[in-house]
């Protein structure tokens, strides 16, 4: 594998007001590999993602892209480096058709009139791909598709561009089985093709099948990252339940300014 | 922190006994007249008289109109003129400059009721008559017979405007009933909008096309006739009303597109008020005020100024010029200097 | 160091000090959470100028007094706003529903000459069945509150104009009337109407928050409810100080002293809404439907029945504005109620940081902001600049203190919450 | 029977025919989606009242042709606002900025002397300016555009007495000027613009459904766009010759026929702007901003220069329509662009089927609520009423035109999409 | 298990506009059971549903709730039938707190003033049995909270009432393996009450965990609804993706009016 990470965080705290998300949180994105970033709900897994792709301002930290250390303030700026994001809130236009969403901010144009039979064409090939079936047409509007066609619209549209970096933050979450498996093929596929891959799930199998890296979040605070042939299923659950599991994780003494608002263990 | 009624006032001029006066002016779309003359004649008159004056306009806002109306009161005014925008706010603010112990002005517009210390005006509804009796000599001239008339009134939410219709109805009602003349559409204008006066002019004459003579309000609402009559070629066939005498007025009527204006000597009238005011400011009885009216509701007498207003035509154009009201450099442009020649301007 | 608590459902929370909420303020506050302080900001800011440029007027305790009657129109009407713009709908109707309802009292008063315990309700139900008949047409009908309003904009100039016969002025004497916006209070019940006001104030909140430390849920810690407290008393009874000091023009003439009477009107009805908003089921309701309204029906709540009630209740604060606007000029005209009032009022809300969009605001907002509108309004005047200058300047002025607004909010989106 | 075919990505649909186009834009219907189908029937309805009420004045040829003139402000100033509806802002300010700009043609032309070429760029120009500034408080510093543009309806208010010192008219002579919006094509122009208007028209269908069919795209039945080419023919020829009657009040002294120099000025307008909106990368980005913005930030569009260039194009917009208003009356005073203009505008572009909260709307819709706000105060004027019941009338027949569209919109909602 | 289903459907027909959504589809559930209710992406089943609870008009067939026949025009209409929904697309008011929202149009009250701290409390207790980690407060608003807390909200929205019939659309999609688990015995608890459950899903492993019966929907067509120990795992999976499996499910000779819009088949 790649000895540089193409993406490499460093150190990154965000606070929301008083409530702090992230602490002193570290990542690193290896070309041609695919990570898999795991971490309970609400770990900080799509702030941090957020975060990367200039959504969110962080508050200290350093984000280094291909070795440049690079300061991402917008989501343009992230495009321009060749970051391409699949988010958990998807974020489509639902006033648009699913040609318009998948090259929203990209649009193929002839002179400056656009070329919708080539978007539309393009676009039709990439749904294909994805094993997208029941859409009745490629110009319906995004607002009437069900909760998979609209995840698929969404990491559709991700996967059309040249990019360097592809993040999914829980892309197969309202996916069928079929699609499922469409959708972990191409993420492997994207990082066979050199690619650095980060994938966002709650799905153990899903991220034994695909990653090679798997970085565990907990409480907002980076538990470990380590190679996937390295630790079994039950190692990683532990990492995200509890943040850490034998020598591996975090310290077990508590940092003094972190204060637990785990509910009390209900009894199994 | 500020406790003392006493202005500060520390000269030893003759401006020193004299207190500060306060004049609310009603708004800027009724007329012209209030932001160009008005305010000019009345800051040159106080000016010169060394009274230190407040001038604001209401825009038409009764709520700004108290607003003002407060602001002076409390900023320790002596005299308040106001041109009220209708009689019951006027009569709440002359009571509470009343209460105040301020004297009070009415100023162009009698307030009902209000029990102002005095009155200097034009008559509304005499305007009104020269404008009725200008279109009749203008019909007359035309030889027109029965020539169906159309009413573009005032804003129909402006007291003026009721009283100029009051006054040309006087004029012309009688030759509707008498068959003489045939009553035409009769629409007020909001706002005095001239657009939509020009709207609602076209209007009329897509519903009737055999208008023969309009009796507009003001102006702005004849020039916007005059476009529509214009448009139609019927320009200086059919007569056509104002007030105000204002450029684009007397420029039409010298053009031959408008048969006469209303020209209120704002001066005369501003100087008037201020004579008035300055003498109360001084705490002297004022001399001029001879004439009384007799205020319609509570039938008290108020001491008046009264002006009269004058109707002009393309035959004393001149009148207005010389009395310096509009110069002859804004009046007589390229378009306009063979008809100013011809009027002897 | 921090201690921590358990609290409902068995989550570990820190214990909040006084240090660590006044801490916790100054985080939200750079994240962007502002609530009402940028318009009270503004405001200041507003009065600074106003207050140097022309400090013998406007800061005198006449000019104080008159702030309330001047703004009591656009306060009410704003009030009213606010829960039409919670639902993200619009009443550009409100101003002339203020005129008429204005207009059938003064009618009552005069024409019928019937008595005030008469003409004042009146007014109210003609507003309460104004905003009957929008709401249905909103509601039921689906038609767009903008286009609804703005036919009723024009519809209501009409009844008004007819109401008044063509362009008539009615001047009321009631003297009750003339006295709610008009009149003050004595100087024994001004200080009355402010102690009473303040310790209900401090009963409701210590009130509230024995309630949620005796059920050990977070509270805040007791040193800022007493600080809050302290605040509002010294406001209350600051205010209450300027406005029983000796305020007529020419004290030989007159006396004027007191509270004004629409003050304890304001705060009434300030009280009753945002108890309503904050407090009962149909508050939360207005808040649901205007945050989301599908979520709202499937929640079970009657949406149209909502979307109804908050017309209703806009036409019914416009009507007071009404009664109170009569009753400041003592007389009603085609116009009362036009102008800029609905812009102005509209404005107020929104300086105030209610949302266009729904889901949004606070009664409270609309005073702040109706205070906002009123200061400019009555320090521009106190200028004396002529009409054009003045508007420019009134619109700077207004554009000025909606940008430290907007600069105070600004780092909001960058940091993302 | 229903034949398939395969389309882009291997997806096989069934093969549009004339027949289920036909009964697919039924189900359509019936479904809610209705376009801009029930401002139509609105419109119909009230030239039917009108028709009916005052045949011969309200349907004259004379009528038709003033329809054209008189909407001219109110329509240019909706198709800006449309833009800036489309980002769910709003623009207050815009029917004054059309004063402003009329004034700034209006002094150069006459004050300065200056000719029309250079007088009406200046005011276009001044327009643009006028956007730029709104645009960037609002996008820049993030005041609500309510409030900016509250502050800039006063502001420029104010502006515009200034410009004319303080309330006076001022003519203007200028015949290109005047023209504009009072002069007509010859015949032969009106009968040629309509041609060319129709054959571009056909043009741009057919390649439009060539492109589409030769790459094996799903594409309407060619029988679909054969109807609809001659629908829009049959529409432009009748009212083509409409227009090209003699329509001189009084035949012997004048004669008045042609197309008003305004249709094509309108028609040119709404053409480039559906074509920027519907056709190119901007218009996209519009939508986009509007519809979810969030979603159009983290596509890359760059928000804040999308949201100041519709206030650019609104008040840009705005500059022509007061161009056209002060070439109508030949004059500007200080209320050109106030009074109704800005809330008929709007209402013109919500009428129509613009969303106030953004994402919804074409430019089309202000033309087509434009006309009937026009038609309505056309309408109403012809009935001679008085003030009071005008206004009352007014709302009422703007309530019922809308009713028809929200009772056509009704099942919108029930069937859920 | 119980004889007479506690709700259920026949016949239901729904368009959106020219598009057919449902085809005549029948479903049952039964008191005391779980039934799952599976299908591809964009099979129909979100829109069932939704035809179910009242938020769309059924444009034919019946509805029969406890042997009678009911017409459900609203969602308060299901709710006072005892139908509780968690919808797939959350509907949480973005607004208002969680407390706020669990409560939304069932508010404790206490005269005419609402009891929060009533409501708070409850809705702590309600959040610890479904695991909820991370939530900083009970007072924050659902805007701020992550993927996973605003799904554990919706779910806890809908199961503290005395309702009868819960239908869950996809509830673990964006659940993290403890919250899961949790969702999973949850529903297993309230159908062991004796409410009626039906549970949409597409993890298999999830269904055959908890549910009794499954319903397949192909297309918009009820495919089959079996016994969960009848069929096997891949039956299932045939079922959603095929819309048959041996003698199970729709004929094989496509119905004429039907057309088929699957993309071509991608190679593997
Ligand atoms: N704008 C915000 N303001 C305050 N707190 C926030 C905000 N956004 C997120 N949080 C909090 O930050 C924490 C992390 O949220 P995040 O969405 O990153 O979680 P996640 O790891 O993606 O979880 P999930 O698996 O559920 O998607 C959560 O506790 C959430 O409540
Ligand atoms: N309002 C609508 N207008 C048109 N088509 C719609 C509408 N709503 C849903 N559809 C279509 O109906 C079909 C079924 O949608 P539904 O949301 O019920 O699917 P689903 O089975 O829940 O899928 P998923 O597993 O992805 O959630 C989809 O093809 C969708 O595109
Ligand atoms: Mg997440
Ligand atoms: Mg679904």
């Amino acid at each position: 594998m790649a000895a540089t990470p193409l993406l490499e965080l460093r150190g990154i705290d965000k606070s929301f007001g008083p409530v702090q998300v992230l602490h002193d949180v570290g990542l690193s994105v290896y070309p041609g590999e695919v990570t898999a970033l795991v971490g309970d709900n609400g770990a900080g897994k799509s702030t941090l993602v957020k975060c990367v792709s200039g959504i969110y301002s962080i508050d200290a930290g350093t984000v280094t892209f291909d070795g440049r250390e690079v300061s991402v303030h917008s989501p343009r700026d992230a495009a321009a480096l060749g970051i391409e994001v699949v988010y958990q809130d998807l974020a489509l236009c639902d006033n648009l058709d699913i040609v318009q969403n998948m090259f929203l901010g990209r649009e193929k144009r002839r002179g400056i009139v656009l070329d919708e039979a080539t978007m539309e064409e393009m676009a039709g090939e990439t749904l294909r791909s994805l094993s997208v079936r029941t859409v009745k047409s490629l110009r319906q509007l995004v607002s009437s598709l069900s909760g998979g066609q609209r995840q698929t619209v969404a990491i559709a549209k991700a996967v059309l561009w040249n990019s360097r970096v592809v993040i999914l933050d829980e892309p197969t979450a309202a996916l069928g089985v079929a699609q499922t498996a469409q959708v972990l093929e191409l993420v492997r596929r994207l990082a066979d093709n050199g690619l650095g891959v980060v994938l966002i799930s709650h799905n153990m199998n899903d991220v034994f099948a695909v990653s090679d890296r798997i970085a565990a979040l907990y409480l907002g605070r980076m538990a470990a990252q380590v190679k996937a042939a390295d630790v079994t299923h039950s190692q990683v659950v532990e990492l995200i339940t509890g943040g850490r599991s034998g020598n591996l994780g975090l310290p077990p003494e508590r940092p003094s300014d972190f204060i637990d608002i785990t509910p009390g263990e209900v009894k199994k | 922190a500020c406790g003392t009624d006493d202005g500060g006032d520390t000269g030893t001029g003759t401006s020193s006994s004299a207190g500060k006066v306060g004049v609310i002016l009603p708004d800027t779309k009724s007329s012209a007249r209030w932001a160009t003359a008005d305010l000019k004649y009345l800051t040159e008159a106080f000016k010169a008289a060394g009274v230190e004056a407040d001038i604001q306009n209401a825009e038409g806002d009764k709520t700004r109109f108290t607003t003002i109306a407060d602001g002076m009161i409390a900023s320790g005014v002596k005299v308040l003129v106001i041109v009220n925008l209708d009689s019951g706010t006027g009569k709440a603010v002359l009571e509470k400059a009343k209460t105040a112990g301020i004297a009070t002005i009415d100023y162009d517009r009698l307030t009902l009721g209000g029990g102002a210390n005095y009155y200097v005006s034009f008559d509304n509804t005499e305007v009104g008559k020269l404008q009725g009796q200008g279109l009749v000599d203008c019909l007359t001239e035309k030889k027109a017979a029965k020539p169906v008339v159309a009413y573009l009134n005032g804003s129909p939410t402006d007291n003026n405007a009721t009283l100029f219709k009051q006054g040309y109805d006087s004029v012309i009602k009688p030759k509707f009933d008498a068959g003489d003349y045939v009553k035409g559409p009769d629409q007020d204008v909001p706002d005095w909008d001239n657009a939509q006066g020009g709207t609602i002019f076209e209007q009329m004459l897509t519903q009737n096309k055999a208008i023969a003579g309009v009796l507009a309000a003001n102006d702005g609402l004849g020039n916007a006739a005059i476009q529509v009559l214009k448009r139609n070629k019927l320009n200086g066939k059919v007569p056509v009303t104002g007030q105000d005498a204002t450029v684009q007025g007397l420029q039409n009527i010298l053009a031959g597109d408008q048969c006469m204006t209303v020209y209120k000597a704002i001066k005369k009238e501003a100087d008037a008020a201020a004579e008035l005011a300055i003498a109360l400011a001084k705490q002297e009885t004022p001399s001029t005020a001879t004439k009384t009216v007799v205020d319609p509701e509570t039938k008290a007498e108020v001491k008046s100024v009264l002006l009269a207003p004058q109707s002009i035509t393309a035959a004393n154009v001149k009148d207005v010029v010389a009395d310096g009201f509009v110069t002859k450099e804004e009046l007589c442009t390229a378009d306009f200097a063979e008809a100013c020649t011809k009027a002897g301007i | 160091m921090t201690t921590t608590t358990e609290t409902a459902g068995g989550i570990q929370v820190v214990k909040p000090t006084v240090a660590s909420h006044i801490r916790d303020y100054f985080a939200r506050v750079r994240g962007g959470d502002l609530g009402t302080l940028p318009a009270v900001l503004g405001l200041l800011v507003l009065v600074l100028i106003f207050g140097l440029s022309r400090a013998e007027t406007f800061l005198s305790a006449l000019n104080f007094a008159n702030l309330f009657n001047q703004s009591a129109q656009i306060v009410f009407i704003a009030m009213g706003l606010v829960f039409v713009l919670l639902l993200g709908e619009i009443d550009l109707s409100a101003g002339f529903a203020s005129g008429v309802c204005g207009a059938v009292m003064a009618i009552l008063l005069t024409t019928h000459g019937l008595p005030w315990y008469v003409a004042i309700p009146a007014a109210m139900v003609t507003g309460i069945v104004i905003g009957l008949v929008l709401g249905v047409l909103v509601a039921k009908l689906g038609i767009p509150s903008f286009v609804v309003t703005l036919a009723a904009f024009l519809g209501f100039q009409g009844v008004l104009l007819t109401l008044l016969e063509g362009g008539k002025n009615i001047s009321i004497t009631d003297e009750f009337v003339k006295s709610l916006n008009n009149g003050t209070l004595s100087v024994r019940d001004s200080w009355l109407f402010a102690i009473i006001g303040v310790l209900g104030f401090a009963a409701a909140q210590l009130i509230r928050w024995r309630g949620r430390v005796s059920r050990n849920l977070v509270a805040e810690p007791l040193g800022i409810v007493v600080a809050r407290i302290a605040g509002v008393a010294v406001l209350a009874f600051s205010a209450t100080y300027v406005l029983t000091l000796e305020r007529a023009v020419n004290k030989a003439i007159t006396s004027l002293k007191g509270t004004p009477i629409v003050v304890p009107l304001i705060v009434v009805f300030l009280v009753i809404w945002t108890f309503v908003l904050a407090r009962t089921t149909y508050g939360r309701h207005v808040y649901a439907v205007g945050g989301n309204t599908e979520a709202a029906r499937r929640a079970g709540i009657p949406v149209d029945r909502i979307r109804i009630s908050v017309f209703v209740i806009c036409s019914f604060m416009a009507s007071i504005g009404g009664i109170l606007v009569v009753s400041r000029q003592s007389s009603v005209d085609p116009n009362t109620g036009g102008s800029n009032i609905l812009l102005y009022s509209v404005g107020a809300a929104v300086i105030g940081g209610t949302s266009l969009f729904g889901g949004k605001g606070k009664v409270i907002y609309a005073v702040i902001g109706g205070a906002v509108i009123i200061v400019i309004e009555n320090g521009m005047t106190l200028l004396g600049l002529n009409s054009g200058v003045k508007f420019i300047f009134t619109g700077l002025v207004l554009l000025a203190a909606a940008s430290v607004d907007a600069l105070a909010r600004r780092r909001a989106s960058a940091t993302g919450s």
